[in-house]
């Protein structure tokens, strides 16, 4: 695809500060062995993208380090691959940047040494495997100025953001933007915050809306666009799961039980979601296992109770611990007879043996990274 | 990036592997799949790797096409260097007409360029068909302390077993004094592993000398080594102690399968400090059923188990359906297991599918039942007999 | 990254190139070095990746061990993918034994097998020893448009050549209706250019057809083609209208490296649309001295030149001292010519050293003087002698 | 070498201005086809280091680019490799930094998550082809806390900027280390800012100097050490050619043309300077080139007379042009009748047809990059 890519890394809209603490919204796990960026990267390169831009402001490093020179992806090309943005990179750039805007024109100079026509551009907000080759399709067929991905069905939303969505006609095209204070069954069409354009077309827009002082990529660029009706819909049809806070993310991990999510999602043989490389043993399940309903990475050690949980690579379920409705993230260890039920539980964690940590989907019990319980 | 290397592995990929046929019909046997994700050549690999080692040539010729894909530019071992690395050295044809290798010390003799190109002072000559964990580092500097011009790794075998083996025998201080390939009467219990160590001069002159008489077989065991021995070289055995499998027939293969499960595996997998390295392919993580239970046993990526599965070894992406039980067994990749099935002392190759029902019962006083690679299986197979 | 591959490039680089001797008498003919920089294979390799082909096979034979370690991991080509890439495919033995390549269809049957894997539409068949830089992809967009079977690229040469090339004869919408291997009246003057483009149904069903046939030679342009063609499968022509070199003779070797010196020369290098990708050996900038004059030239890098050089081609790393005097020549890597030395329509292969003084002049009439690989050069060589 | 490298990239007690307007120190352009970095790399690569932390403050975008995933050294390994520091990566790591301790304070959890032994740390501020392993050799014999790199011929070190130096005793310990306002003849030992120090112990002296308020490496951490007799010295033998100011650069460029210099600088075959592949055509000389004394790379297309110069990559010397005493950088063209003495023209300039340009040693002409005169 004659496209370039561009991540924003950062968080605009989330609140999932525990799992921010440390790291960039694009670097935090999911789904037993991925970070959340490997869905929007694998996406892209599903698709014949070769060349990405990856927007960073802050504490980006184990992202850095997830990502490396990009060869997990087949990215690390002599003239394309993965290339990181963050502050200070260039001259001229000399603070971080508040939102999509204020980003996209901090790295112009990128944007404009590419020699792609088209950019796929968007955020990390949720998990998805989707079709950009479709959405490039009537983005080109529509001749439309930009094309706007959108879900008629955003799991796992939270309800107490703010939410951007979009009023459509019959045709596709976009006839309204609204920022909601929050969702509500009324709305049909959530955003994705997923966008296609001509290359050269965005950076002029950007240039425009900054010279006259804009500071919104949605108000004052998106927006005027639709009344001009120059901005098409794309609907993202198989499931977005979304990991707006804390108790979204257990459910968005936890939807991936299903036979047909973790389908539509992970096994897609053509559309592979692909992550780094760890060289993890295979998971071994000692005399005491009893796992039920579950995903279990490599590298685990199960002797323990586990249901209806998402269990990370290298983490250690011991004999007689149970652990229920719960994400336990890379390396941590669950002790002896300690109990988890709706429980997020960072990296390095060490649950000792006895605890018992019990939340609920709507408020999930936390523990954070490498912290001792 | 220098422009030498101290010590280059050879390994010897090229072996048939009758032995553990059908698995080795298409595929060479170092690239069989051992372990839920490895194949047996990660092990000599990764043991280069972690010792230190960072340029390996590949010795291959029978049915190398899996095996050369597998090993691709090296990259899952980190070998994909720009100076050193991993090298696939199949046979060719030169000005003078070209031969397939003829024995073990004819291979690297047809690759001394090879070797000469990083101008090694020491030569490791490996095989790629045995299952251990072994520091080639150690051995590397008791060679050089010993200022040996040889140095064969030996392990420890029961006295009922030594005539299975080459056999050294040594004196006080590990010079080897005499070695017999497979004697009736051994004298000693230190078998050769087939895992040597040459200072690369003694190595080119007696690979030349060898390849100049026109009735040696070319081989290390057979003729090198004695012929080395004969003319008084410094040749030391260095007794090597950890894990060691030969998995050269079908009941030692599933026997040291068998050996990485359970609480305290005599086959450690999952050492941060010695990682085995494996090429990925690609899967997801396993999804494990309401009704399952996996008890005993280790697990590739990507399977959907939703039967019982007890001291077993399951590999990637295999489907296992509820009501089934699999006991003993090992199951490869991509295999289908249907509902209700009961699978006991089996090896069942890559892709194969078994029907609902079926009951497959391998008789424990001898190989197990082998269920072949693509093969679909409706009817009961009991007692070790072959489908 | 996706499980699939458009287009699978299958590179025949198995050829002896016996009329390039003594320049491949320790290695195959793609491997021989060319323009200052490459080696011959390049522009194929390099003609791949700009046309969108990340997939390549190089089927190897004779003497590879330098081409297989030219070719490495694939990474100067950005070819070491973890899907696709470029893959090294020698001879090889199987279960019931082993060949080496016959004809070049015969070479291709042998790993139908690795083809698969990428689950091509097309596959394109491409020989490793002609200098060119072209489009593959528009030519598959003409085979697509087409609906064709097999297209073959051809040029157009002078009528008196004809007889030496496969001829094709076309209907007005190019179609194939006539083939002919060298044949004595041609009756066109569309010579193929051994580059073809198959619906990969139509190759499989071919290649196993010819390979069932005992009496074919198992060439494409002896048997597959002229089968096909019998069969009336859609074959068209694509004519080719760039650069094209065949370098199969010393002298035709010599042309095409002159072809790339100039102001304008026919054979463009430094376009970065279509940059020629080849891998670097360790060097640095080459340092031009007081007493120096090089015009009209190419020279690769690490060169320290003090001599005259004009309409020649100095490859990497070599010594030209000063009162030398070097006219139409070919001088290779980490050659050394000494002072006051005279060479005139010469190629100086890798490695030799010209003593100081000495004087070798060709004859312009026939093949230029080859001085071998390695060789000490101390005596005058006049009037096309060899060494 | 159980050793991590780390390399400061941005400029300390420099001042070359014009050549870091758009980029950092380490990415300036030496020699032809190399960056000042590669040097610094290849000298840790040689010696065995696999494990590099490059600190960079603001842009370091084209270093970054330069170095991708760090392959062209073997260095894009699983385990170890080419770690890039930007600021804001890390949580807690808000601002820039102006000296060294501060950057290190910075990367504390880097120094920190490396396991080797030693850290071999230093500055971009020259070119050198050094035996690290000598310099630990000396380093683990003399049992010394820190080792200072030195050298007693300073090429082209400026006559106008504060320098380093160290009193050293006849049995090479460093008895007084300072910080003088400019060289003068009588300094015999001038600091190469490069120094071998255990890991753990540079953590603690880290800590401990910004604990009681220190702000410099020099004057808090090493001062003291060297007061308690813990300081070796160790001399760089081969020819260390400092680029300190625009004079000193073009002098130390020049001084490649010196056969000897050339030698131990980039021709060692067991010491090989590497830098980023580039794919250039070979170097094509035309009718009327005249070329004496110099050095040109690859991918350059020569038709002019060249003296006494050193021409980059993609560099177009036009027929009638005369370049002298001078250093053009990749992809800037000379046109045809142009006359350029004691010149650096930086990348991607153009100097039209007829010009002449011509400063001196001690002042010379400078054309910024993508200028056209």
């Amino acid at each position: 695809m004659n496209a370039v890519g561009l991540i924003f890394a950062d968080s605009y809209d989330v609140a999932i500060d525990e799992l921010t603490a440390q790291r960039t919204l694009a670097a935090i796990p999911f789904g037993a062995r991925y970070r959340v960026i490997d869905f929007k990267l694998s996406n892209m390169v599903n698709a014949g993208i070769r060349n990405i831009g990856i927007i960073t402001t802050q504490k980006y490093s184990s992202l850095m380090w997830h990502i490396r020179g990009g060869s997990f992806w087949d990215l690390d090309r002599k003239q394309s691959g993965i290339r990181f943005l963050p502050p200070y990179a260039y001259e001229g750039v000399n603070s971080n940047y508040e939102n999509r805007l204020e980003a996209m024109l901090a790295h112009l100079n990128y944007l404009k040494e590419c020699r792609e026509k088209y950019v796929v551009f968007g955020c990390c907000n949720y998990v998805e495997n989707v079709s950009y080759e479709e959405a490039m399709k009537l983005h080109v067929d529509t001749d439309a100025t930009i094309t706007c991905i959108y879900t008629k069905n955003p799991i796992n939303k939270s309800k107490n953001l703010h939410v951007t969505t979009y009023e459509i006609a019959d045709d596709g095209k976009i006839t309204g933007c609204y920022f909601e204070d929050k969702l509500n069954g009324s709305q049909k069409n959530v955003s994705a915050s997923t966008f296609i354009i001509k290359r050269e077309e965005l950076i002029q827009l950007i240039e425009k809306a900054s010279r006259s002082g804009g500071v919104s990529f949605r108000n004052d660029v998106l927006v005027p666009l639709i009344k001009e009706g120059k901005v098409m819909a794309c609907e993202a049809k198989r499931p977005m799961l979304f990991i707006d806070d804390l108790s979204c993310y257990l459910k968005s991990n936890l939807k991936l039980l299903e036979p047909d999510t973790r389908k539509q999602l992970l096994k897609n043989e053509d559309r592979p979601i692909v992550t780094r490389v760890k060289d993890s043993a295979p998971t071994r399940y000692g005399k005491y296992a009893v796992v039920t309903n579950s995903i279990i990475a490599d590298g685990a050690i199960i002797d323990g109770e586990v249901r209806n949980s998402i269990i990370f690579r290298g983490v250690r379920v011991k004999k007689g611990a149970v652990v229920e409705n719960s994400v336990i993230m890379q390396d941590s260890t669950i002790g002896t007879g300690a109990h988890l039920n709706y429980a997020v539980i960072d990296k390095d964690a060490v649950i000792q043996d006895g605890r018992l940590l019990s939340g609920y989907i709507t408020h999930p019990f936390f523990a954070g990274k490498g912290v001792v319980i | 990036m220098l422009s030498k290397k101290k010590c280059v592995a050879m390994l010897l990929a090229g072996g048939q592997g009758s032995r553990l046929a059908p698995l080795t019909t298409y595929i060479a046997k170092p690239a069989v799949p051992f372990a839920a994700r490895y194949r047996i050549i990660d092990f000599s690999i990764s043991n280069c790797v972690n010792s230190g080692i960072d340029t390996v040539g590949v010795l291959t010729q029978y049915q190398p096409l899996e095996l050369n894909d597998y090993l691709g530019t090296g990259s899952p071992w980190d070998l994909d260097l720009r100076f050193g690395g991993l090298h696939i050295l199949p046979p060719y044809q030169a000005q003078k007409g070209g031969d397939w290798f003829k024995g073990t010390a004819n291979a690297i003799y047809q690759n001394i360029k090879f070797i000469k190109r990083y101008n090694p002072d020491y030569v490791l000559i490996l095989s790629g068909d045995h299952i251990y964990k072994m520091d080639y580092d150690i051995m590397l500097q008791e060679h050089i302390e010993n200022g040996a011009d040889c140095t064969i790794a030996v392990i420890d075998v029961p006295l009922e077993e030594a005539s299975r083996f080459g056999i050294m025998t040594t004196d006080e201080k590990g010079r080897i004094t005499e070695f017999a390939e497979k004697p009736e009467n051994p004298k000693s219990t230190q078998a050769s592993m087939g895992v040597y160590i040459f200072s690369t001069d003694a190595l080119i002159k007696y690979l030349e000398e060898d390849e100049a008489n026109p009735e040696s077989e070319n081989d290390f065991g057979k003729n090198v080594i004695p012929a080395m021995l004969a003319d008084g070289q410094k040749m030391y055995a260095y007794l090597y102690k950890g894990y060691w499998r030969d998995v050269g027939t079908l009941s030692s293969y599933w026997a040291a399968n068998m050996d990485a499960i359970g609480d305290k595996p005599e086959l450690v997998l999952n050492d941060p400090g010695w990682r085995i390295y494996y090429r990925h392919s690609f899967n997801y993580p396993q999804y494990i059923g309401e009704n399952a239970l996996v008890t005993n046993s280790i697990c590739g990526a990507g399977n959907e188990i939703d039967g019982k599965v007890n001291n077993s070894v399951i590999f990637n992406n295999a489907i296992i359906e509820k009501d089934t039980d699999i006991e003993g067994s090992i199951i490869m990749s991509e295999c289908h297991i249907g509902k209700g099935v009961k699978i006991d002392y089996a090896i069942v190759d890559h892709g194969a599918v078994i029907k609902d029902g079926v009951t497959i019962i391998g008789d424990r006083s001898g190989d197990p039942v082998i269920i072949e690679r693509d093969s679909v299986v409706s009817g009961d197979i009991m007692e070790g007999g072959r489908k």
